[in-house]
């Protein structure tokens, strides 16, 4: 029963670290566990929810993707290029900014696996091309006026939860049902934690990278459409940090970086506590260069209160 | 005569402060058709918001042996540098848009003081709420020189005003999602707030989202600057109560126009500024 | 059916050659495999083996020659295609997943599955079924990493005879198991066999293959030396046409006498490792730790080395009570540890073999500023390379790419220029072929009449016999047992390691 | 004989890629190779080169450093306000600016090598940290007003040759010796590339890395020195993406990212390319957007004929 808890802890040590997150915010701030502020949390946690979703995909493969957030931009112009009012049905532009993101990381993969590259540069490279083909493609301005229907996709709610929350959700059950239940999953664990192991064992590794990237590369698209239909304009310098907020996201939540070890659900509760630290910041109206250091405290506290076995 | 057309041609080098920026992209048009017209050779490069940039750039225009330089700011102080670079090596320059501390060692200024536009954006404000009411301030990035100046503007004004409080003030860094994700929280809060002043109307527009979103609209008023085609539209709609338009692209015609005198040697005024601009719902459409 | 069917040939490689930058791993090997067989691949280290059996498992491309499979020839892609054409591979060095759970590691590559989607239920019940067939006594649940190294290895086993292969090929199975476990998979091996399955059997130890081969092949610098029928040759002619001379006496006479208690150890205890050991080791001794898998062996010099310091007792170094808390310590205090793993924590692979061989002793080839001597440092390096016989054609070669065996000398080496008081070896001759056995026997004599004590762990009960003074035999982390070398019986050793 | 060549290709096949680069470069733009042009380029690679040097250690050592653009901030702000005319002596913003980096990235070390925490996650904290640090101690406003003496540091030549390449230069000089012919070395490949190896020598691995940490700090701090002397102003916004370049220029230099390998030449060559590839891009007036994707191909060529092998 003790070693029970005891293994409980040390397994979910960041959840503990994220209740304390919690309560703190809300004894210090009244506003901070009504429904709206909740939902607020939620919705400015889905966009890298989504994008953390992937990168834990990435990470496991013990590989990482610094391109998420230019990838993003490339998408979210995109799709909004094909979202004016009255040019095309709503779902043109979703599959446009889907198979943006997707064949971005489609190529990220396919160098990575084949040419044996390390993942940092590969996608340092493609997080640079991709933002110089957002900025080509609308000559550096924010694409506007997007149809009413696009708008919606990140304005609206259904039964009082925002889609955008909702969106995240399926994301994070399918990500979830992928890693754990499939065998797609055992491979990506296999390859992310011992590669040789994995082609020795007959898994085809760069199928899984390739296949590995190109799911992060298509949730970053589906977090351009989001964001761009949030705020009703795809801008092509949107997005930038973004790949941090991720990596940061995944390794709170109990992903190892060197890969072979980690779970969606570890990474939803590290992307909870980045986005529950900057509403209750703001919340509490910290000024923004305290802000910052408080921020990157919390980061550390909460891992080393997660490692503390 | 192609030759001889050639050898006479004006070779013009520019560093912009950073073209992921729509308003210096404005700029940017405009010295390009003002460059065609004039038949100058334009040599152009992005400082992507580093002082430091801007100054190799400069070093290597003078690689390229341009005849005269414009130079758009980044930072105030951090390159100031460039100008020091360009009197060292007798090079006409011009400064644009953005000042610089040594700006009277330029040849020339063609721009709109940035304090200015925090006063208007401020003074609008405070007429609209009679000198009474909550502000939240969103501002650019840290440190950077628009970002500094414009929030010295708005708190010239505010401190004449003991009834306007900043109840919020952080950094948006000129991203409308963190205008929206900033309204968002602070709206959760629940305390009155009578208007939103957003140092670019990006930032403007992510909050107007936000307030929309909340039912809020009618009860807190929201100004931007920059006076881009989004939020013109806004303020049509009614939705951003105004915008402070920057002539950019009178700023970009002009710099250039300035720096071929230069380099003909003809006498410039050193001083030129191009004031700002209150756009509400009434002089929108002009 | 009576197998070996000689025939029905199931293998055939015609004249494989491959080199490497700089090597010519093997030159003209043929070999031929027939149904039901199990034919030993002998030879001393880097004679090709193991790249010959890689080119068979689809790791390595061949440059020249043909494969024939059940009389087709093919050409094997990569290990995918290896597993497709039913060749299944225990591999020389450990390769699996930590992370991951011993059934997880036995289905990697093959889950049972529906539809792409998991099913955890046949994965339990064949676990549970393979674990039974190999007498393995390990939670399937339990994650790879908290095995010891010879569960590993074990579990390798098991994966790959689990495979339904028709070609398996075992590449030193045994360096890392105990007797007991060896006993097990050569059952296995024959039940297999009885089934029609040909296994490739790489090992140093003869005692095995002269046990299950049917016919044995041997390979010298790359080169195919004989095959031929066990029954038909002896362990004389093997040894002499695998190392090119007459075959030396291996194990040499010891003479020396144990002086003064160097080592004295009081009551060492360490969580569930290993509780109240208490031994001493004299001047010039050679002492023995016998024991099966997990009997604490390893986690015991480990501790006597600071890797992590026991949690109660008394060390005692010449007579001296000292506080061994890091290896650098021990290290001060004239202790020296060649590890079980040496790929896992005795060398840096990518890096060269001077920069691996000299790594502890750095600071006896500096100034005192800090600077290296570099010749000096070289001439050493060359020195004792030469003395342990490494093959290696240059010192700046990434000793990632020298063979198993020679990696293994390296690891001596960088201990034996610490020239320490009090030796601890950590299986020792793991996967050494039987000439650098002999060498390092023989250094390990030289050692002791230097004045050099050693404690060994070993799994080969005749190295042990054969080498020590006095055995210690360990039960599940206590001492159940001390043998003076008058007492040396395998029976009863055996009886006092056994649960 | 032929041999040997194909060793030097595969060893220095970066060298052959930055070669192509020069020769491509050259070629189009007659401005390239000109003696000013070239100072310009070594001036303009100094600062990225001298926490590349840093950088490399870390690499190495298995590690990376994500906080160096805001320790170079932080490290510049500090210095800078202690360099106001009159006040004090030109060594003292030195000093100051110095030991503020080495603090950095020795408590940085301290954490990695002790909490044994991912030293993505640890820097990425500094990064925050230290960036909100400089907004604070600046109260976000740059430090102006430096003393001439200061200035200098940045802005000067000796023998017509620029200060910060003569900083750069010595840098390198002790970075590469301290990597290849000392003790403290040899410890810092011996821990990168197996640190159970490396602690079973004797090596008290934790040392080396927070010396390795400490001296990535320390050349943040003088990074930030030379910069703000530079644009004779302490900004607490500078530096920003920073990490990224110096990491890119370790990477492309043929460091691995898993540690244990890698020379102070490698990355000496490949901050150089980034330079060129910076200065070449200016001179041949290639529109800001397309720079960003060409500089992206050009780093996954680079790489990618390095590992051509
Ligand atoms: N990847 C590689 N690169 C370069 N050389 C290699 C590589 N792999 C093996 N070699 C070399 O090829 C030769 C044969 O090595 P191999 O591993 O086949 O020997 P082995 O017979 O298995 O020896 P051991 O008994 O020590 O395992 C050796 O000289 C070795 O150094
Ligand atoms: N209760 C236990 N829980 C977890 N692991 C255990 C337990 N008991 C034993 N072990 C494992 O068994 C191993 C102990 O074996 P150790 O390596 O010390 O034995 P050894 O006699 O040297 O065996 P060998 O060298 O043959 O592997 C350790 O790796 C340890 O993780
Ligand atoms: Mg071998
Ligand atoms: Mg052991």
């Amino acid at each position: 029963m003790r070693n029970q808890a005891f293994q409980f802890l040390s397994r979910y040590g960041i959840l503990i670290a994220f209740m304390m997150l919690i309560i703190v915010m809300s004894v210090l701030s009244p506003a901070f566990l009504k429904f709206t502020n909740v939902m607020n949390i939620l919705r400015q946690t889905s966009i890298n929810g989504i994008v953390a979703v992937g990168m834990t995909f990435v990470i496991i493969l013990a590989g990482i993707d610094l391109s998420v957030g230019s990838v993003l931009a490339l998408a979210a112009v995109v799709a909004a290029s094909f979202a004016h009012p009255g040019e095309y049905p709503v779902f043109v532009p979703i599959l446009a900014g889907l198979f943006t993101g997707s064949l971005c990381g489609f190529i990220n993969g396919l160098i990575i696996a084949k040419r044996r590259i390390a993942p940092f540069i590969v996608t340092l490279g493609m997080m640079t091309i991709a933002r110089g083909a957002a900025l080509v493609y609308t000559n550096g301005r924010p694409v506007i006026e997007l149809s009413d229907s696009y708008n919606k996709i990140g304005g609206k709610y259904v039964l009082s939860i925002p889609i955008p929350v909702i969106i995240f959700i399926i994301v994070v059950f399918i990500g979830s049902f992928l890693l754990s239940k499939t065998v797609f999953g055992r491979h990506v664990y296999a390859t992310g934690g011992n590669k040789t192991a994995a082609e020795l064992s007959g898994i085809i590794t760069s199928r899984v990278i390739i296949l590995g990237y190109s799911i992060a590369g298509f949730l970053a698209g589906l977090a351009g459409i989001v964001l761009s239909s949030r705020v009703m304009s795809g801008s092509p310098s949107t997005g930038q940090g973004y790949e941090l907020d991720a990596i940061a996201a995944v390794v709170i939540g109990g992903t190892r970086l060197t890969g072979g070890v980690g779970t969606i659900f570890g990474t939803i509760i590290g992307a909870l506590i980045i986005g529950v630290m900057n509403n209750g910041l703001d919340l509490l109206n910290v000024s923004s260069y305290l802000q910052q250091i408080v921020k990157g405290l919390i980061i550390l506290l909460a891992v080393m209160i997660d490692r503390k076995k | 005569h192609n030759t001889n057309s050639k050898k006479t041609r004006i070779t013009i080098g520019i560093t912009y402060q950073n073209l992921q920026n729509e308003f210096v992209i404005n700029i940017q048009d405009a010295v390009r058709n003002k460059a065609k017209e004039l038949n100058v050779k334009l040599i152009e490069v992005d400082g992507q918001g580093k002082a430091e940039n801007q100054i190799s750039q400069v070093e290597n225009f003078l690689a390229l042996d341009v005849d005269a330089i414009i130079l758009n700011p980044f930072d105030q102080y951090g390159s100031a540098p460039v100008v020091s670079i360009a009197n060292r090596e007798k090079k006409p320059i011009v400064v644009i848009n953005a000042v610089v501390v040594n700006l009277d060692k330029a040849d020339a200024y063609v721009g709109s003081n940035d304090q200015e536009a925090g006063r208007i954006a401020a003074t609008y404000i405070a007429k609209l709420l009679n000198g009474k009411g909550n502000i939240a301030l969103i501002r650019g990035p840290n440190g950077h020189s628009a970002e500094i100046q414009r929030t010295e503007g708005i708190m010239e004004v505010l401190n004449t005003h003991p009834d306007m409080k900043i109840i919020f003030d952080q950094s948006g860094n000129w991203d409308r999602t963190q205008g929206l994700e900033l309204m968002e929280n602070w709206l959760s809060t629940g305390k009155p707030l009578q208007a939103v002043i957003a140092q670019n109307d990006e930032m403007a527009l992510g909050a107007q989202k936000a307030i929309e979103a909340s039912g809020r609209q009618k009860d807190i008023l929201v100004i931007g600057i920059d006076a881009i085609p989004d939020a013109l539209r806004a303020v049509k709609e009614g939705k951003l109560c105004a915008t402070v338009f920057q002539d950019a692209r009178g700023q970009g015609a002009l710099a250039l126009e300035l720096a071929v005198k230069l380099c003909e040697g003809k006498p410039v005024e050193h001083t030129n500024y191009i004031p700002f601009q209150l756009i509400t719902k009434e002089n929108v459409g002009k | 059916m009576n197998y070996p069917d000689y025939n029905s040939c199931i293998l055939e490689m015609q004249g494989i050659n491959k080199s490497f930058p700089g090597v010519t791993a093997l030159d003209n090997v043929w070999l031929k495999l027939y149904r039901g067989e199990i034919q030993a691949l002998i030879g001393e280290n880097g004679a090709g083996k193991s790249t010959l059996m890689n080119i068979l498992a689809g790791i390595f491309r061949y440059d020249k020659g043909h494969i024939i499979l059940k009389g087709k020839p093919v050409e094997i892609k990569n290990e995918f295609h290896a597993q497709q054409l039913g060749i299944a591979m225990v591999h020389q060095e450990l390769n699996n997943f930590p992370d991951m759970t011993v059934a997880e590691n036995i289905f990697a590559g093959r889950e049972p599955s529906n539809w792409g989607i998991l099913s955890r239920y046949k994965m339990n019940d064949l676990v549970q079924k393979i674990l039974n067939d190999f007498h393995l006594d390990i939670d399937p649940k339990r994650l790879m990493r908290k095995l010891s190294i010879s569960e590993m290895q074990l579990v390798e086993i098991a994966k790959a005879a689990s495979c339904n292969a028709d070609i398996l090929i075992m590449d030193e199975p045994t360096s890392a198991i105990s007797m007991r476990d060896a006993e097990f998979l050569f059952k296995i091996l024959n039940s297999l066999k009885e089934r029609g399955v040909s296994v490739i059997y790489i090992s140093h130890k003869m005692d095995e293959v002269f046990r299950i081969s049917d016919s044995i092949t041997i390979l010298r610098d790359g080169k195919l030396i004989s095959t031929s029928r066990a029954s038909e040759t002896n362990y004389d002619e093997l040894i002499k046409k695998m190392v090119g001379r007459e075959p030396k006496e291996l194990f040499p006479l010891r003479s020396v006498v144990p002086g003064v208690t160097v080592l004295n150890i009081n009551h060492l205890s360490r969580g569930k490792a290993f509780k109240d050991i208490s031994l001493y080791l004299r001047k010039g001794e050679v002492l023995g730790l016998a024991g099966l898998v997990g009997s604490g062996r390893t986690e015991i010099v480990e501790s006597i080395f600071g890797f992590p310091p026991a949690e109660q007792g008394i060390i005692e170094v010449m007579g001296k009570q000292v506080e061994i808390t890091s290896p650098r310590k021990a290290i001060g205090n004239g202790i020296a540890l060649v590890p079980e793993d040496r790929k896992l924590s005795g060398l840096h692979l990518l890096a060269s073999v001077l920069f691996n061989i000299t790594l502890p002793t750095l600071q006896a080839f500096a100034r005192k500023s800090g600077i290296i001597k570099q010749r000096k440092e070289k001439s050493s390096a060359v020195q004792i390379s030469q003395q342990l016989n490494v093959r290696t054609n240059n010192l700046k070669q990434a000793v990632e790419n020298l063979s198993g065996g020679n990696q293994q000398k390296i690891v001596i080496a960088k201990w034996l220029l610490a020239q320490p008081r009090i030796l601890l070896l950590d299986e020792p001759t793991r996967g050494i072929d039987i000439g650098a056995k002999s060498e390092i026997y023989q250094l390990m004599n030289k050692l002791t009449e230097k004045g050099i004590s050693i404690l060994m762990v070993s799994s080969e009960m005749n190295e042990l016999m054969g080498m020590c003074d006095r055995i210690i035999a360990l039960r599940s982390g206590q001492i159940s047992k001390e043998f003076n070398h008058s007492e040396f019986d395998q029976e009863k050793i055996l009886a006092a390691i056994m649960p």
